[in-house]
């Protein structure tokens, strides 16, 4: 049984808390277990869900937060004006796509695997601190290693990086992989002539 | 009518050779020679400046393609060195295993696009607190501020936001439609035979009207009932009835276009 | 009858204003009448009350905001205390760096500016001693004049107003300023509700 003080005293927190807040903080803060921080939470997201309210609370990068019900976009959008104004490019979100499942990671082997060079796009991501520095590889020349930050995680209202979708649900599909072998075939299949005909 | 310029431009020589061969369901073989390498000069004329690495890799994957495409087209040799056969296999392999590695992560891409358009219609409250008496409690608040944040900042206030609101009050609605305006020329243009285009929108009061009027001069022109003289640039423009002296709409088939 | 949308956009939007909505915005914001409005709110502030959360909606300065329940102040302090919140918030950095580019400056003109109406964050920035006002505007109204504060130099670690980091080629042209602070008001000229000087 959860103690009686604990839900608004996490509420009242939670207002005033301009970032994600851990529950091991909030836990910390109000004198009381992790694990009945997350009992109050989960009861919170679930009245205010059923009470249909405007605001909800999500978990977003190992934290709770406040944030608007999505429905509610076009009327909050009145208000702030600012909206999503920068939309990632398709570079970007390729390069993050990349940091993201095999952090972590060097720029050359992003460059590799993206066939063009990176440079660009990760001061990009850095300066929009998506992506940061987050250790040096062992081996010799000491590459800088790169992984996502929380606020790509806010970005993408995630929890974690866990929460990303498998990379195996988009390994291509037998068509695509037969297409491209085919498109990169070294003899014809139906090679029996020599001089082909047509 | 709305119309797009398509004009893809690629990211690198990777997503070149999975747009000609998945998208465009290219048999690269089919494609001669130097399509295959014109589209790679295209692409790297396109690049705004010149990266020699991905020149270099645009150029690598240039020449494993055109080595592919001889390789096949030559009549088979049997005695080919087995170590250059081997080889081109193994190029051929590296390549594939390549574009499947960054075929997944356009379509992890695409993902975290959706996640990040669902997340952006959700709002943080990041109000902090607003109390006078929980303010004071705070330490200095500048405590990690340096003053090129302060100068970030500044440029953020003032970055032009998006257009909230479209405003349509310069679009006319379409009052006419080319049908409508072809009926009204085919009432008319038989019989008189020979008109300018001024006389022929003379009483049309809207720029809409007056384009309806000219695109149904256009497609009368199309279907070879009348001709058309200028004499010179911007000069007035002659229409001659050549068609039919008793054609009628039902004679003639108008494109609908849409408004 | 209350339209069933106006209650949680109503709520939405006021999850992430800093400054108290007067009843005509948010009635204008929503599409409904200040009646509406008003009828909405005072259910709010019952339902949040019997519900004995850790919020409120309070009645502040001529228009509605959340804050944290008076209860609940002991927890909110702890956290405030903690110095987890110890650092402006993204819309008092911006102002801030509003006054110290363009001061002297009125408060009309840094709204217009900002696209929101900062008459909360203004508060919390005179409070801190980071600006003060300067002088009056001798055109006609008066309006009182903003700038920062020789504590704010300090702080920063600068000699005077021009050590500021220049603003290079990336500052949007004055053509662009002027149409943002003509084009993007979020109140009227007109719209004396919220009892502003000037």
């Amino acid at each position: 049984m959860v103690a009686e003080h604990v839900t608004p005293a996490v509420e009242a927190i939670l207002l005033v808390a301009e970032d994600p807040l851990p529950a091991e903080l909030l836990a910390r803060l109000v004198g009381t277990t992790v694990a009945e921080i997350e009992e109050v939470c989960s009861t919170l997201v679930d009245e205010y869900a059923a009470d249909e309210r405007g605001f909800v609370l999500a978990r977003v990068a190992g934290g709770y937060r406040y944030q608007t019900a999505p429905e509610q976009a076009p009327y909050v959008e009145r208000y702030v004006l600012e909206g999503q104004s920068s939309r990632l490019s398709a570079a970007a979100l390729e390069t993050l796509a990349v940091v993201a499942y095999k952090q972590p990671v060097s720029r050359n082997q992003i460059s590799a695997i993206r066939g063009v060079t990176v440079d660009g796009v990760m001061r990009t991501l850095q300066q929009r601190g998506y992506v940061d520095e987050v250790a040096r590889d062992p081996g010799p020349g000491q590459a800088v290693l790169y992984g996502t930050t929380p606020a790509f995680l806010e970005r993408l209202g995630l929890d974690s990086v866990g929460d990303l979708p498998p990379l195996g649900e988009f390994f291509p599909d037998t068509a695509v992989v037969e297409a491209l072998e085919r498109g990169l075939r070294v003899v014809d299949d139906d090679d029996d002539t020599t001089g082909r005909p047509g | 009518m709305p119309y797009e310029v398509h004009t893809p431009v690629f990211d690198g020589p990777f997503d070149l050779l999975l747009h000609l061969i998945l998208r465009e369901q290219v048999e690269l073989y089919e494609v001669d020679l130097s399509g295959i390498v014109d589209s790679y000069l295209v692409e790297l004329e396109r690049m705004e400046q010149f990266d020699l690495e991905v020149a270099t890799e645009f150029l690598l994957i240039a020449a494993t393609l055109v080595e592919l495409k001889v390789r096949r087209l030559l009549p088979e040799d049997r005695e080919v060195d087995v170590d250059d056969e081997f080889g081109l296999w193994e190029e051929r392999d590296l390549l594939l295993a390549r574009l499947i590695e960054c075929k997944t992560f356009k379509d992890a891409a695409l993902v975290l696009r959706h996640l990040s358009a669902e997340a952006s219609r959700s709002y943080a409250r990041r109000v902090g607190p607003i109390e006078d008496r929980f303010i004071g409690l705070a330490p200095d608040l500048l405590r990690r501020v340096t003053p090129p944040d302060l100068r970030d900042a500044f440029l953020r206030a003032t970055a032009p936001r998006p257009v909230v609101r479209v405003d349509l009050s310069h679009i006319t609605p379409l009052k006419v439609t080319v049908a409508e305006a072809v009926e009204e020329m085919l009432d008319e243009l038989p019989r008189v035979g020979r008109v300018t285009f001024r006389d022929l929108t003379a009483d049309l009061v809207d720029r809409i009207e007056v384009v309806v009027r000219f695109l149904a001069v256009l497609e009368l022109f199309k279907q070879g009932a009348l001709d058309i003289e200028q004499a010179r640039s911007f000069g007035d423009i002659n229409i001659v009835w050549i068609g039919d002296p008793d054609a009628s709409a039902d004679s003639l088939v108008v494109d609908a276009y849409e408004g």
